[in-house]
């Protein structure tokens, strides 16, 4: 489903290598719950892809499958040698870190992190912190901050791997526009300078029709690829501006089908019961 | 706490001016307190004290390292969990007494003696402390180490044993319970001549049927718990205010 | 290896000897000869003495059984086991230290043996001298017992500290104990004496201290067990010849290892109750282990060869004393 | 700065008593970090404000201390003797209950619900689950969810308090503007039918507009009030409607203003910084 | 686990082969074997099994009621905290044998003395194990609880005690160590008529000399104290798998 829509990208691939390659995957949980079901999908070198599809659709789940966190109950993941950075839909920062600390460690472990000093490594965490706009707040540990500034620490810390592929689940969820907005420009900025590939989870549909090459959307239990949307508005773009907007309402109107095919039957009686005081 | 201390001294001492039991069986606070006032103006009490002290920081110490080691191994690697996981509680359930032979058998009558008595009763301690905290390390803590790249050891060290401080430091705490009581039993099993221990002090006195010795040693030892406890009890509040745990609500 | 004990039966010259007893009124041979440096004195300058001291016979069996001393002061059930364990390999014993001094002390009503029945009689272990000398009493006069603290008489064995608390307390109504503990009931808890068990035996005389040597270290060492039997017929004879001083010796001794002189008053008594000899009274140990066996608690164990008194012997005669027998 | 635009407001308040008041209420953590400064603001009964401001203004900080979880360093709450839920930023539920379990304990605790059973609990968690789209998972455990169906758990635990006040912290924020779209027609009918007072952060301006009778803008560092615009649009409203639209991007331009003067000092250097790989 | 023990059999049965020390001081697997099987053929042992275990279980339960109520007080009430906190590790570190004087003194020569020991030895563990578990309850989930309605008892009974359950069980296992090694002690305080017990049989093979039936005794307590971990551990393992604990990566 992917193969033909892959040829009107502007992608920036440099050959025929995907960076990330999905065949066929499932994921049963338990005895039955089938989150993922036969899903193929690419992310090729230095593309940015946008993840599309109702809440508990199995996003997350194809996110922990590509990162090797968890093993799928069938098909095949090949993300060859890649490295792989992974931002949450949770922070997990390390509690017993500071904010620069749980940078400071992800730096640690990169390739050219191995022989640098505590000092450039700090040094380097400073700068991050005030790309995320958390400058002064390094000495800060993560239980003092807000949600949308641990959210930031969580990016931060991503950056800091320096990875060839970046999964990102709901990065700017907890983020008022206006830091977003300027976010948005800094992921895409980093991702032309790295030139990353990119797998990007939101609920944002105008915020994946910012960022991505290409928009997937992911039906509901069990999780499928239903649509692959080529973006080939040329960069940048703007969130607010008229043919982002207009992709979006094409790309909501199909979102929205789909999520009410499998609303319906959970809506209808929940109407009915109510809630009388 | 003062309060608490005056309070218990004054039920104390009534019960005995009740007289319910002889003086020689249950002696009063002052008594008590008298004998423990004496035995602190002898230049000796401070050499066993010294000595125990010594002793128990040495096996203690010792016991960390054991405990640290075999706690990781046995918390990460599956086969030594299955062959070894279980007998760790088993060799903390073995009383002390039961080491004596081959404690003696493989130390002659050294201080190593006491320290492998000591080692055996609280390594186990320390381990299951640290095993435990192993075991309840956040998943997304694993993951999101996992995922910067961290394998084996670096994962252990940056991520799973500082995950596992609390417990390791409640491991620890009872490990402490563990060693010092095993120390107690521990001391009579090698009375080195000449240097006094505050375990020979116990047990002389209750050999003696010397209460107000007996009661005056136990607030010894009581005291001596109370501040280890307070040491480990700043360490954990430390951990707690850094962590983001402080509890007060509303 | 600390200090060249001498497992090995080589001929690895000694320069140590290493003793053990215990912090007891029943060890003051010991006592005695550490204090008044008798033992120092017949080792010589180039062997040291290195005393440990235990707080009951099991760690001084197994410190000698693992090589950790070479001879020590001990009581005759302890030795009988670990003749017994090593089937004869172990040890030896080389001479007695003590004789006498154990009591069945009872509460004040208590007149007869009749009146033990229905009774709690506390002894300080299962299956020792004084557990089995009470037992086999009261089979001989017909009163029912078992090992498990039932039948006419429940007899609860207990450290002799906890008999001293619990006959204070009423939870016993008497207890048969060595010194210095008779002493103290009596002193201390208004008890009385019912029976001294010297007047069960032939010659009012028992062993309850004696002392034993590793076989391997008088195999290795005969000289140097000699002069620690020297210096303990020497220390027995300062006991006998000066009373006052061997007390005074003994408490000097007692309060450098325990911190707590005893009370003079029990010391005394303690005193009187007990008669130190080189004899070790071999009958004494054999009608034991012989009782021991008729009660139940021991199973047939051959004695034969526990005793090497020949060392003793030799002392005895160059000071021109009889020899003492190991029949 | 709230009194004058009270008198426009559409709210349904039955006399001059407000549901929750707030007071000159400062708030410092630490020893210098001003998180609010002298916060005025007053929520009438069956008044539905929404609470907007920058990622770290104090939005968390304001409602903790409205539920008294937290107490001002200045200043005075009164929230008289109402009950009080409140859904957390983060989903906050208890992990060794199910899904229902946790539902039925807040039940369980409402005056309401002390005389019914535990099979009525069962049957009215069922129900509130149905309301949320979530029927059929009221046996799985919370770790076998989904970040939004988590979320979704939280809202439902929240409504079966049956409270006065609701206190809400970004609560759709992991949801799909779908999902969202269905559960703010829940919400605001719940509010209507048990006339609620509500407080409700979110950054998402448009929803702000389509649920508010007012939404107030709180400046970042230290947080104060400066802005309070009421809405007068009439209801149902519609997140996609026109009105909605442009109400939102006034609010959004004054936000924005807000958000770049503080931004600036950290960009600045960042843009700088750069990562260079 | 069959494999390490037949590997720990064969080192032990070589040591002993080489002649290292002899056979009666440290014998070898055949003879402990062989002394086991005898004892596990007499019914005598069955018995002294029985009341070992009994006494065992009682104290142990005992102990949880009274750790429960301790723990729950000190943790939650903050001048008793500060009064009673360190006192609990105090009292831990305080050796069984401290305690007989006064076991005897309330209880006379019973079966509750032996069990006052017990709790004494048990309860500050399991009080412990409570605290650590209170205190490090997630701040959040305290503020959900108290946002439901729940205060006090009921925010202690629905929040902060299963939330403190994986400590408590850690601090129950050890608390079954310390009640194991105390009623091994106090198995020697009271020799209650007709009730043989494994305590007085490990004191017993001691006190005769007896390696092989020490180390036959060892045995037998090795195995109740891994078959006891084996249970904490499946009540452990429950717990994670329902609270998603469970941490395989990758
Ligand atoms: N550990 C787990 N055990 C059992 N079921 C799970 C587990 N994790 C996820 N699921 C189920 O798998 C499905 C997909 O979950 P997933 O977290 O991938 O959804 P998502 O697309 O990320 O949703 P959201 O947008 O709400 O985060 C859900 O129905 C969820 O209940
Ligand atoms: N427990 C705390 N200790 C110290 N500082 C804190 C604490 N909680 C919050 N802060 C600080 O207070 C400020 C406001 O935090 P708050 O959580 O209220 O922000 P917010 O408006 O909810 O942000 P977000 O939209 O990102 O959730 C932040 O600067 C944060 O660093
Ligand atoms: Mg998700
Ligand atoms: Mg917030």
């Amino acid at each position: 489903m992917t193969a033909p829509i892959q040829e009107l990208r502007p992608g920036r691939t440099d050959g025929h290598e995907p960076a990330v390659r999905l065949d066929a995957v499932s994921k049963v949980y338990g005895r039955e719950l089938l989150a993922l079901d036969q899903v193929a999908l690419s992310v090729d070198r230095g593309e940015f892809v946008c993840l599309l599809g109702a809440s508990g659709c199995g996003k997350s789940t194809l996110l922990n499958l590509v990162a090797g966190l968890d093993r799928p109950t069938a098909g095949e993941i090949d993300t060859g040698d890649a490295r792989i950075a992974m931002m949450f839909q949770e922070p997990a920062l390390f509690p017993w870190l500071t904010v620069s600390g749980n940078i400071e460690l992800a730096l640690r472990v990169t390739s050219s992190g191995k022989n640098t000093t505590k000092k450039e490594r700090r040094a380097r965490a400073t700068e991050l912190l005030e790309i995320v706009h958390l400058g002064g707040f390094g000495d800060k540990r993560p239980h003092e901050l807000s949600g949308g500034m641990r959210q930031r620490v969580a990016l931060a810390r991503a950056l800091a791997q320096e990875a060839d592929v970046l999964l990102m689940d709901e990065p700017f969820g907890a983020l008022d526009a206006m830091t977003r907005d300027l976010l948005h420009d800094e992921l895409e900025r980093i991702w032309r300078e790295r030139e990353l590939s990119v797998l990007f989870v939101t609920h944002n549909v105008r915020e994946a029709v910012r960022l991505g090459d290409r928009v997937v959307l992911l039906s509901s239990r069990p999780g499928k690829v239903i649509e692959d949307f080529p973006v080939t508005l040329p960069r940048p773009r703007r969130t607010d501006s008229a043919e982002v907007a207009e992709l979006a309402s094409t790309i909501t109107d199909r979102l929205r089908q789909e999520v009410l095919r499998h609303a319906k039957p959970a809506t209808q009686p929940a109407a009915g019961a109510g809630i009388e005081k | 706490m003062i309060s608490a201390i005056v309070l218990v001294l004054a039920i104390w001492e009534l019960v005995v001016l009740s007289g319910w039991r002889p003086e020689y069986v249950l002696p009063g606070p002052v008594a008590v307190l008298a004998d423990l006032w004496n035995r602190l103006g002898e230049p000796e009490f401070y050499e066993a004290l010294g000595v125990t002290m010594r002793r128990a920081i040495t096996g203690f110490a010792i016991a960390v390292l054991v405990g640290l080691v075999v706690g990781a191994a046995v918390s990460r690697v599956r086969p030594l969990r299955a062959a070894l996981g279980s007998l760790i509680t088993g060799l903390q359930t073995m009383p002390s007494i039961a080491w004596f032979p081959l404690a003696i058998l493989f130390f002659k009558l050294s201080e190593s003696a006491i320290l492998f008595v000591v080692v055996l009763g609280a390594a186990p301690s320390i381990a299951n402390g640290l095993i435990a905290g192993v075991d309840y390390t956040p998943p997304i803590l694993l993951r999101a180490g996992h995922i910067l790249g961290l394998r084996r050891l670096a994962l252990y060290r940056h991520v799973i044993l500082p995950a596992s401080l609390p417990s390791f430091l409640s491991g620890l705490k009872q490990g402490w319970a563990f060693a010092w009581r095993s120390l107690m039993a521990g001391e009579l099993l090698v009375i080195i001549a000449h240097q006094a221990s505050i375990g020979e002090q116990l047990d002389n006195a209750r050999e003696l049927s010397d209460s107000p010795g007996l009661l005056a040693t136990m607030i010894v030892i009581l005291v001596i718990g109370i501040v280890v406890d307070m040491c480990f009890g700043a360490a954990d509040n430390a951990l707690r205010r850094r962590w983001g745990l402080d509890q007060r609500v509303g | 290896g600390g200090g060249g004990g001498s497992s090995g039966g080589d001929t690895a010259k000694t320069t140590e000897v290493r003793l053990g007893f215990f912090p007891n009124i029943t060890h003051s041979t010991a006592l005695v000869g550490v204090q008044k440096g008798f033992f120092a004195k017949a080792l010589g300058s180039d062997t040291t003495l290195k005393v440990s001291t235990f707080n009951a016979g099991p760690a001084a069996t197994e410190a000698i059984f693992s090589d950790a001393i070479d001879a020590t002061y001990i009581g005759p059930n302890p030795a009988i086991n670990a003749w017994a364990k090593s089937k004869g390999e172990a040890i030896k014993i080389v001479a007695g230290a003590a004789s006498g001094g154990v009591f069945l002390v009872v509460k004040p009503e208590i007149n007869s043996v009749e009146d033990l029945k229905g009774k709690k009689i506390a002894t300080p272990q299962l299956g020792n001298t004084q557990d089995v000398a009470l037992r086999y009493w009261l089979q001989e006069k017909g009163i029912k017992t078992d090992t498990k603290g039932g039948g006419e008489v429940s007899i609860l064995p207990q450290e002799n500290a906890q008999t001293l608390q619990t006959f204070a307390t009423g939870d016993i109504d008497g207890a048969w104990v060595p010194e210095p503990f008779a002493s103290r009931l009596i002193q201390e808890s208004k008890g009385k004496i019912l029976l001294t068990e010297a007047d069960l035996w032939p010659n009012k005389q028992f062993v309850i201290t004696h002392l034993i040597v590793r076989q391997q270290f008088l195999k290795d060492h005969p000289d140097l067990v000699k002069k620690l039997i020297e210096a303990h017929v020497e220390s027995n004879a300062f006991i006998q010849s000066d009373p006052a001083g061997a007390k005074e010796a003994v408490n000097a001794e007692l309060k450098e290892l325990t911190g707590k002189p005893v009370a003079p008053a029990v010391l005394d008594s303690a005193f009187g109750n007990i008669t130190f000899t080189n004899d070790p009274i071999a009958s004494s140990l054999v009608g034991s282990a012989d009782h021991a066996q008729k009660v139940g608690l021991l199973d047939p164990v051959d004695l034969n060869g526990i005793y090497d008194l020949k060392i003793l012997n030799e002392v005895l005669a160059a000071k021109s004393q009889p020899a003492v027998s190991d029949k």
